[in-house]
């Protein structure tokens, strides 16, 4: 439907414009675009941290240690006379592949779920959903906790613990996006057409339950690295002393009150600009999408 | 009733789900890694001592069988014994619970009346600059680690401005506030407490911010989509080409329509806010619920892992529970 | 005196990246207790006239002229006067009635709401002269109804609702955006009098839109046709439908397939999408008496000469009535004798099929097929009509084996494509391979294609299942193709590409390809465009008509069957009501019910297809309900005791067979009804 | 400059002189300390709750008091002796000490609580058999105010020993508690405490908050100096640390080392700053590879670099270490000792081992700020030396666990001996099967050395056999040690008393505030 404008006045030969119209979807663009162009920047800082600081990831500085922003360390070092500039860079590449790989594996889990449970239904479907059910209530960090204690600290776990917090969202979606996908005609129009139930999920239902998961799954990218920095604060992040945007934040919060503001603030900004960059994308995404449906 | 038998056919169905939660915690406190007699005995205990503690604890017998008695206590409302305090787990966790659901219903209610206000304001202005900055605080917000908002607040709200109590606890002892419930505020209120509830309200201002910053973009997302959604939909351009006022098209055609969606995000919502609570706990020193399980999982303290579990995933199924009957409720086209 | 008055109106919608010449000059007026047609093809413009008299444009509009309501011109009102005139001035009533009503409030307060604003009524009043609206435009039990949302309504409910909120606003001008568009046919007209009946009765201007010329013609004083923005024809109804002078008017008018048999003449080509006011004839690609005028200048709207009000934007005039120098059909005769002398194995066999849809929870469940039985050979088509919710979709359904029977038996050339009771079930390949032997086009052309696979994927789908090398396959694709005369770059799209023209070729070239033993046509013409439609029809015609293979043609439109069907089967509520040769059937239909939908056909002209009066059923189809005995129970004028509590079998009357006992008493009853109503 | 102490609460603030605010870290586990709860939080609020019979006496030493280890003297005992033999140990109660009940202490109170020790089975059971007491008949009733220990053999260690253990519970209290499933009265003793030490429990608020108000029923010498002690738990150090600056804590117990070298600096707070016992060190699985190796183990003794862990680490607030035997232990002595900061040493012993590289994990305590520090720290050394470690942060419980399974290669330890004498030390860490052996280390010598401490009293004798276990240990490496720390603890400038622990249990009694 129509934007709801009223038409103003003016003369009566001049042509009568109805503003707007012409914004429509230029935020969301502007959103993707913001979006994109951080992460690729984040990326990007990632690749080629070593190009960008003189120091190591871990190398350790034992004369300078919690020094101030300047000289040879661009922002200081930390307590433990660590590079927080190089850190900080070399972040990037576990804060994103954590996040992107741990989100990319409840896609997986999570979307196959979906289309089996959607699909097929019935007692199946019962048996899928409750056990989607279990894990979605079960406490976010007691399951990392108990992963990570289970399979000891480290990325693959990790990514296994956040993918485990967030498939059951994608089952969900992706099975409430193929029961109503399963309604529509061309389902019945593949089946008529001698479809295989194996070639209809994969060749029908998948590429078109994904849309949903499109638009959500950067959000939950952001999401991720959240999660991931609660986890470091908590103690139950990367292996110490991997950098990593929370573990460097949960260690340095407390020097903030002592005036020491750069082992924490450095990383939280990477991480905030980083989820922003995600939420953005995600933002922008799901205007998009909106959109169209409209 | 239709809604009563519907709620009663999901409570049903929320029967194999909490069993699953139950078998699923109690199984995996018991393949983790760690000995929860241990930390109990001292450095000098013996081989004998821990097996004795540990047959206090019936931990000696088969899984089998410690799972039968564990069901069965549960059936009678009996959470087991605290390994680490020797204390009922049920009469711990009454202290714990009140004081975090206390912090995450207000901080949900509020978060969704703040999106729902927010959201539509947002809606009616679509891509105008009041719209684009309300949404980019939003995402702000909503890319700030809690932990590290906390502290800031802390920081600034305690340190610097003084306006705020101090994070440690959730009343000022001196009011002699007699606790209930174990939520404060409401404990404050119902014993008519003057300064206890002013007291509880003041120390709940800062943790209930830090929760709201984080969980608010969600739902004014949702809400504002929604809002433009029923502005842009056929029927509310029909009440408006028929002349209809302002107010009654708010109230009767934009408002219900726009919050028909939001309950089951609230609930959502509700899940990770309950999620992470633990760590805003730990930056409030609120001292509830959270806190109260992490200790118990990190030193292994079987029964109050699994009870707080089975509490987490209770309170996350009955407001789901409770989202659908709302959404029911404010949606006459779902079919209960 | 005119209540609006359109002068010269033109709209472009200016967007990024593209723009939309909307609008290009039109001109026309209504006047009080008048009704007018707005008539044209989708994306004609007739919708943008009503937002321009609602003040409603889309965002990005750039408009010049004037729409004059009263001594106001809409398009420059301020907000003030926009509302004070919107709901007072003119209230709409929405193409869609059913998503144009709030479906969070009752449909009760959504009325009284309008009372409220417009009429000054509050409380009890409201409700009473809400209850009291709704008992005018035909809504029973209405203070009950009061308290419903508009989900639980039926469409057509729906629609009279809509149209009780637009009076309730006590307009001066009644706009109705194609209000009947989904509707049945005994609805459609049921509907239409409503809007005399405001203008006749309150004297209200109406501005009644519709593609469908047919079906508005006897209500309307006058039409306006719209084509690609611009007024190409306008005047007296009558005047217009019956000699149309506007080559567009007519190729409209000759696309809709008429219930006398009169047949479609499909006009090429498609409405080109203007950027900007066109300096020629927009027609002019289209038309069959184009000259080199018609593409360098913009005919100029002329009254046609004596034509009264009747005026006309075009070079070359047409006089002759409409059906002149149209051949008639190919005698359906030739099929006939051919299946008749030649009777080979059925490649369909429905025997005493049911279908029940149980519902989710509980017991109990929606009976959607009820003893059906069907017997269809090679070459044969059969037509199957009755309105909404009748069971043709889910007889095409359990003839694909997409659902199976309850009881009863369903065989495609001799096998069963789901498990049935009593019989072993069919799996893997072998069930996959028969399931290429029969192939649905669906009513929604683009819905059936899958939307993130390319058009080349879908049409090879059952080749795919027949396990043919991907070399042979596009062998076999390009051939349908060419018969589709669809281009080969068409393959590579994906379907929110298409037309729905195109869609339905794609979706037809899918059945086509496997050449299948039996098609199944769902309604395929019915969400597409007037001149598409006869466009389709043409090629489904073309295709029904290959000797081996078998087709059924599922319509809710009786018209649209006589075309090319041998044989028709009325359905109503899932039974069989009546069966025989297309012809028999329609030319002396035996049962009320048929009778009945025979009756409401809209006609052009003073063709009558079928003898005697039509029958008017008494209530809406939602109202009834069977019951033991003829479903049509409740619903027809003649319902005896026995009717109500005698199952009702098809017996043999002549050359048709119809499940009504009365048959040979109904002439007479008929004419009595039409005595005294 | 005590701008921060307008505070919310004015009556506290008004009467700072009556009372005292300390923050800590966590809550109690439990007020249970036989069967359950073994937190410091705990240890410390046990000390000051329940009557302890004996406790260490008060010394000053470099100017600040602190806890003295080597002088035992009765407390709410009037007098604890043993028989000539040194087997049967006469402990004399003081008349008239009141539990918070009011009822008065009695043998019988003395003898509950040690039976009640016994059927635990859990800390005091097993510190009991260091000396001799295994069983709860040994500990007998003679009147109302005498108690004796039968011990099975003579032990340099009882009054040691039993200053760490010998506390009472008001059993008239508990046992309306007991039932017959649960004669010793757990589930209540877990919530309630029956105090009658030098503070009563006023009131405490499940996870938050303890009030403590001195015991007037206490007769003896130093009773409490603040009628009223209010610990609040403050999990996050930061937080501390603010509420310290801010005036709303008088006390902060869980501040951590950064902070405590800002807050030096900071007005209106002083540092309390002590020498202290407690020894850092890494210790290594012996018997496992690779560090089964001595040479492996020298190598890692050479590559730890000691002065920037104490630099980067501690601020510079720490003692290095130069024996396995800690600093002012009496029988010390660090000549000899071969291990100091050197790579080429480290890559010399390295070669000798035949070894140019090797992995292995250093376990230390999650949430230990300070350990993981120092792991960092040794981490990023070792590796120059072709030792490669992962760090491996454990839980408490499974931490504990493999401990008790002795699998750890390597981990950061912390600690002080609650009983400053080596041969205690040997008993708890060096002979074979010891407690805190966590290398499982042996060396037959040191076993002989350790049985014949049990009966050599003299003290230049001991320490001749004292300088020959250093000199083993340090040819058998077992452990690195790394250093000890300088005791600090941050407190608001009007705090008074503070008796430095050497066990790491603060003495409350001591503390008092000035308006
Ligand atoms: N909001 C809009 N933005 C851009 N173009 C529009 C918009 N609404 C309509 N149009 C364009 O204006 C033209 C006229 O559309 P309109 O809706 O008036 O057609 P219509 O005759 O009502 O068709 P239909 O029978 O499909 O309702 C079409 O070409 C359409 O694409
Ligand atoms: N999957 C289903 N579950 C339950 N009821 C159904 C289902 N599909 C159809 N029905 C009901 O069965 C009846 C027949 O439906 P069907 O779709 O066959 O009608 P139709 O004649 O094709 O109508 P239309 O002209 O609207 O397409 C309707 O009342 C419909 O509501
Ligand atoms: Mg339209
Ligand atoms: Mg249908
Ligand atoms: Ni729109």
């Amino acid at each position: 439907m129509a934007e709801l404008r009223t038409v103003p006045g003016g003369p009566a030969a001049a042509p009568v414009v109805v503003p707007g119209g012409d914004r429509d979807g230029r935020f969301a663009s502007r959103m993707i675009i913001a979006g994109a162009s951080i992460l690729s920047v984040v990326a990007l800082a990632a690749v080629f941290a070593p190009l960008l600081s003189q120091w190591g990831e871990t190398e350790i500085d034992a004369a300078n240690t919690l020094v101030a922003p300047g000289g040879s360390h661009l922002l200081g070092t930390d307590g433990n006379g660590m590079d927080i500039w190089s850190r900080v860079l070399y972040a990037a590449r576990l804060d994103l592949g954590i996040a992107l790989a741990a989100v990319a594996l409840a896609v997986v889990v999570g979307t196959l779920l979906g289309l089996v449970a959607g699909y097929f239904g019935g007692w199946l479907d019962d048996v899928l959903m409750r056990v989607v059910d279990i894990f979605q209530s079960f406490p976010t960090f007691i399951l990392a906790l108990a992963v990570a204690a289970l399979l000891g600290n480290g990325t693959i776990n990790l990514i296994v613990t956040i993918a485990a917090v967030n498939a059951p969202a994608y089952a969900r979606l992706v099975r409430a996006e193929v029961r109503s996908l399963r309604e529509l005609p061309f389902v019945d129009a593949a089946i008529t057409s001698g479809a295989s139930p194996a070639g209809v999920l994969w060749r029908h239902l998948l590429p078109n339950s994904l849309t949903p998961v499109r638009v959500i799954a950067p959000l939950n990218c952001g999401w991720a690295m959240l999660t991931l920095a609660g986890l470091s604060f908590l103690g139950l992040g990367v292996s110490i002393p991997e950098a990593e945007w929370g573990a460097m934040i949960s260690l340095g919060a407390a020097d903030v009150v002592g005036g020491r503001w750069w082992t924490s603030v450095p990383p939280g900004l990477a991480l905030f600009v980083c989820v922003l960059g995600f939420s953005l994308l995600g933002e922008g995404l799901q205007d998009r999408a909106n959109a169209k449906r409209r | 009733m239709r809604i009563l038998r519907f709620v009663v056919r999901r409570l049903l169905q929320l029967v194999p789900v909490l069993l699953g939660v139950v078998v699923l915690a109690f199984l995996l406190v018991r393949v983790l890694p760690g000995d929860p007699v241990r930390s109990i005995l001292g450095q000098n205990a013996t081989e004998e001592d821990a097996a004795a503690a540990r047959a206090r604890f019936g931990l000696d017998q088969s899984l089998w069988h410690q799972f039968l008695d564990y069901l069965g206590g549960l059936l009678t409302g009996d959470f087991g014994t605290s390994i680490q305090s020797g204390g009922s787990v049920g009469s711990e966790m009454a202290l714990r619970v009140g004081p975090t659901l206390e912090l995450v219903v207000i901080s949900v209610t509020f978060a969704l009346v703040v999106a729902t206000v927010l959201g539509i304001w947002s809606a009616k202005r679509a891509n105008r600059a009041g719209d684009h900055s309300i949404r980019i605080f939003a995402l702000v917000g909503n890319s700030v680690p809690e932990f590290w908002l906390g502290l800031v607040l802390v920081l600034v709200g305690y340190s610097i401005l003084g306006w705020f109590p101090a994070p440690n606890g959730r009343v000022d002892p001196d009011t002699g506030l007699t606790p209930l419930t174990g939520a404060d505020l409401v404990d404050a209120v119902l014993t008519a407490n003057g300064p206890a509830t002013a007291s509880a309200a003041a120390y709940l201002v800062l943790p209930v911010l830090t929760l709201v910053v984080g969980v608010v973009a969600p739902l004014l997302r949702s809400v504002r989509a929604s809002a433009l959604e029923v502005l842009h939909s056929e029927s509310y351009a029909a009440a408006k080409a028929h002349g209809l006022r302002d107010r009654t098209l708010h109230h009767g055609y934009l408002l219900r329509a726009t919050l028909v969606r939001l309950p089951s995000l609230a609930a959502l919502v509700f899940g990770t806010a309950i999620g992470s609570t633990v760590l805003v706990e730990y930056v409030f020193s609120w001292q509830g619920f959270g806190q109260w399980a992490l200790r118990g999982l990190l030193y292994r303290d079987y029964p109050v892992v699994q009870a707080s579990v089975l509490v987490i995933a209770l309170c996350y199924v009955l407001v789901f529970l409770i989202a659908d009957v709302v959404h029911a409720i404010l949606d006459p086209r779902v079919r209960l | 005196m005119t209540v609006l008055s359109i002068e010269n109106l033109s709209v472009t919608i200016r967007r990024p990246g593209r723009q939309v010449a909307a609008l290009s000059g039109v001109s026309f007026a209504v006047r009080p207790g008048e009704v007018v047609g707005l008539v044209g093809e989708s994306g004609g413009g007739k919708s943008m006239v009503a937002r321009a008299v609602v003040g409603l444009l889309p965002g990005g509009s750039h408009a010049t002229g004037r729409v004059r309501l009263g001594d106001s011109d809409v398009l420059r009102m301020d907000d003030a006067a926009l509302a004070a005139h919107r709901g007072r001035g003119v209230a709409i009533c929405f193409q869609n009635p059913r998503g144009a009503l709030s479906p969070t409030r009752t449909i009760g307060k959504q009325l009284v709401d309008r009372l409220a604003t417009h009429q000054d009524m509050s409380g009890d009043r409201a409700r009473e002269a809400a209850r009291e609206l709704f008992e005018t435009v035909g809504i029973r039990s209405a203070q009950r109804r009061l308290d419903a949302y508009a989900h639980e309504l039926s469409g057509g409910m729906a629609q009279r609702v809509m149209i009780s909120l637009a009076t309730g606003c006590a307009p001066e001008l009644l706009i109705a955006d194609e209000p009947t568009t989904g509707l049945d046919v005994t609805l459609t007209r049921e509907i239409l009098r409503q809007f005399r009946h405001a203008a006749d009765t309150d004297g209200r201007g109406v501005l009644l839109i519709s593609h469908d010329l047919a079906s508005i013609a006897e209500v309307c004083d006058r039409v306006v046709v719209l084509y690609a923005g611009t007024v190409v024809e306008s005047g007296p109804a009558a005047q217009v439908l019956r000699e149309p002078a506007h080559p567009y008017t007519r190729a409209l008018l000759r696309s809709v397939p008429d219930v006398g048999g009169r047949p479609v003449v499909a006009t090429p080509g498609a409405m080109p999408l203007l950027t900007q006011e066109p300096d020629n004839c927009p027609f002019v690609a289209r038309c069959a008496h184009a000259d080199r005028t018609c593409s360098t200048r913009r005919p100029p709207t002329a009254p046609v000469p004596g034509g009264g009000e009747w005026s006309l934007a075009c070079f070359h005039p047409q006089t002759r009535p409409l059906d002149a120098g149209t051949p008639p059909p190919p005698a359906a005769e030739e099929k006939g004798a051919e299946t008749g002398a030649n009777p080979k194995p059925a490649v369909l066999e429905v025997e005493d099929a049911h279908v029940v849809y149980r519902s989710r929870f509980g017991s109990g469940g929606h009976h959607a097929l009820r003893g059906v039985t069907l017997r269809l050979a090679p070459g044969e088509t059969l037509g199957v009509v009755g309105e909404s919710g009748c069971g043709k979709s889910t007889l095409a359904k359990l003839v694909m084996g997409l659902v199976a029977p309850t009881s009863g038996t369903v065989t495609v050339a001799g096998r069963a494509l789901v498990g049935q009771p009593g019989r072993p079930r069919p799996r893997g390949r072998a069930l996959r391979r028969a399931r290429t032997r029969a192939q649905l086009v669906f009513q929604d052309p683009i819905g059936s294609l899958s939307p993130r696979r390319t058009v080349g994927d879908s049409i090879a789908e059952p080749l795919r299942a027949a396990g043919l090398s991907p070399a042979q396959r596009e062998e076999r694709v390009t051939a349908v193709l060419d018969r589709m005369e669809l281009d080969r770059s068409i393959l590579k799209r994906y379907p929110h590409e298409l037309s729905g023209g195109q869609a339905q070729r794609v979706g037809i070239a899918r059945a086509l390809v496997g050449e299948p033993d039996l098609i199944v046509f769902d309604e395929p013409t019915s969400a597409l465009d007037v001149t598409v439609q006869a466009q389709i029809l043409d090629v489904i015609a073309d295709v029904a008509a290959d000797a081996d293979r078998a087709s059924v043609f599922i319509s809710h439109d009786l018209a649209t069957v006589r075309g090319f069907a041998d044989r028709v089967v009325v359905l109503y509520l899932g039974r069989v009501v009546e069966e025989g040769p297309v012809d028999v059937v329609f030319d002396t239909p035996r049962h009320p019910y048929t009778r009945a939908l025979l009756g409401s056909a809209p006609r052009l002209g003073p063709t009558t297809g079928s003898d005697g009066e039509a029958v008017e059923l008494v209530k809406d189809l939602e109202e009834a309900d069977a019951a033991t005995g003829c479903p049509l129970a409740a619903r027809c004028p003649f319902a005896t005791g026995r009717c109500r509590t005698e199952q009702q079998e098809l017996q043999s009357y002549g050359e048709s067979r119809a499940a009504c006992w009365r048959v040979p008493e109904l002439p007479a009853l008929i004419g009595r009804q039409a005595v005294t109503p | 400059a005590d701008s921060g102490s307008k505070s919310t609460d004015g009556k506290s603030g008004g009467a700072s002189a009556k009372t005292l605010r300390i923050a800590v870290s966590s809550y109690l586990s439990s007020w249970d300390q036989d069967f359950v709860g073994f937190d410091l939080t705990a240890l410390m609020l046990y000390k000051n709750v329940f009557p302890y019979l004996i406790d260490y006496g008060v010394t000053n030493a470099d100017g600040s008091q602190i806890l003295d280890t080597g002088n035992i003297t009765p407390t709410f005992a009037e007098s604890f002796e043993p028989d000539a033999e040194q087997k049967v140990w006469t402990l004399k109660l003081r008349r008239g000490v009141k539990f918070a009940s009011g009822n008065e202490m009695k043998a019988a109170d003395v003898k509950w609580s040690k039976d009640r020790a016994f059927a635990a089975q859990a800390n005091v059971a097993g510190i009991y058999r260091t000396i001799g007491l295994t069983s709860a008949d040994q500990v007998k009733v003679v009147d109302d105010y005498t108690v004796e220990f039968h011990q099975a053999f003579p032990s340099a260690l009882t009054r040691q020993i039993q200053a760490i253990s010998l506390y009472v519970f008001d059993s008239v209290e508990a046992k309306k508690h007991a039932s017959g499933s649960d004669p010793w009265a757990k589930e209540w003793f877990a919530k309630n405490p029956p105090t009658g030490g030098y503070f009563n429990v006023a009131k405490a608020t499940q996870g938050q908050e303890i009030e403590l108000s001195a015991n007037t029923g206490y007769p003896g010498p130093d009773p409490a100096r603040t009628p009223t002690i209010r610990i609040s738990v403050v999990p996050a150090a930061s937080n501390q640390r603010l509420q310290l600056q801010a005036g709303d804590i008088d006390i902060a117990l869980g501040i951590s080392q950064r902070d405590i070298q800002d807050l030096k600096k900071a007005p209106g707070i002083k540092v309390i700053s002590a020498a202290s016992n407690r020894q850092v060190a890494i210790q290594m699985s012996v018997t496992a590879a690779p560090f089964n190796d001595v040479n492996v183990r020298r190598a890692l003794a050479y590559a730890v670099p000691y002065e920037q862990i104490i630099t980067n680490v501690y601020g510079g607030d720490a003692r290095a270490a130069k024996s396995p035997v800690p600093l002012d232990m009496p029988g010390y002595d660090e000549s000899g000792y071969p291990f100091t900061h050197d790579l080429d040493k480290a890559k010399a012993a390295m070669a000798a081992a035949g070894r140019a590289s090797l992995d292995s994990e250093l376990v230390f305590e999650a949430d230990n700020e300070e350990q993981q520090k120092i792991a960092v720290q040794v981490q990023g050394e070792a590796a120059k030396a072709g030792i490669r470690l992962k760090l491996t942060p454990l839980d408490p419980a499974t931490l504990g666990e493999r401990r008790t399974k002795k699998n750890i290669p390597l981990q950061i330890t912390s600690g002080q001996l609650w009983v400053d004498d080596v041969e205690y030390m040997l008993a708890t860490s060096f002979v074979k099967g010891a407690n805190l052996n966590y290398s499982n280390y042996s060396n037959p010598e040191i076993e002989q050395i350790y049985e014949k401490s049990h009966t050599t009293v003299e003290a230049g004798a001991r320490n001749a056999l004292w300088k020959r276990v250093q000199e083993i240990l340090a040819a058998d490496v077992p452990w690195v040690v790394i250093c000890q720390p300088n005791f600090n603890l941050p407190v608001r400038e009007s705090v008074a008393g503070w008796v430095q622990p050497m066990d790491g249990l603060a003495r409350l009694r001591y503390l008092s505030a000035s308006a």
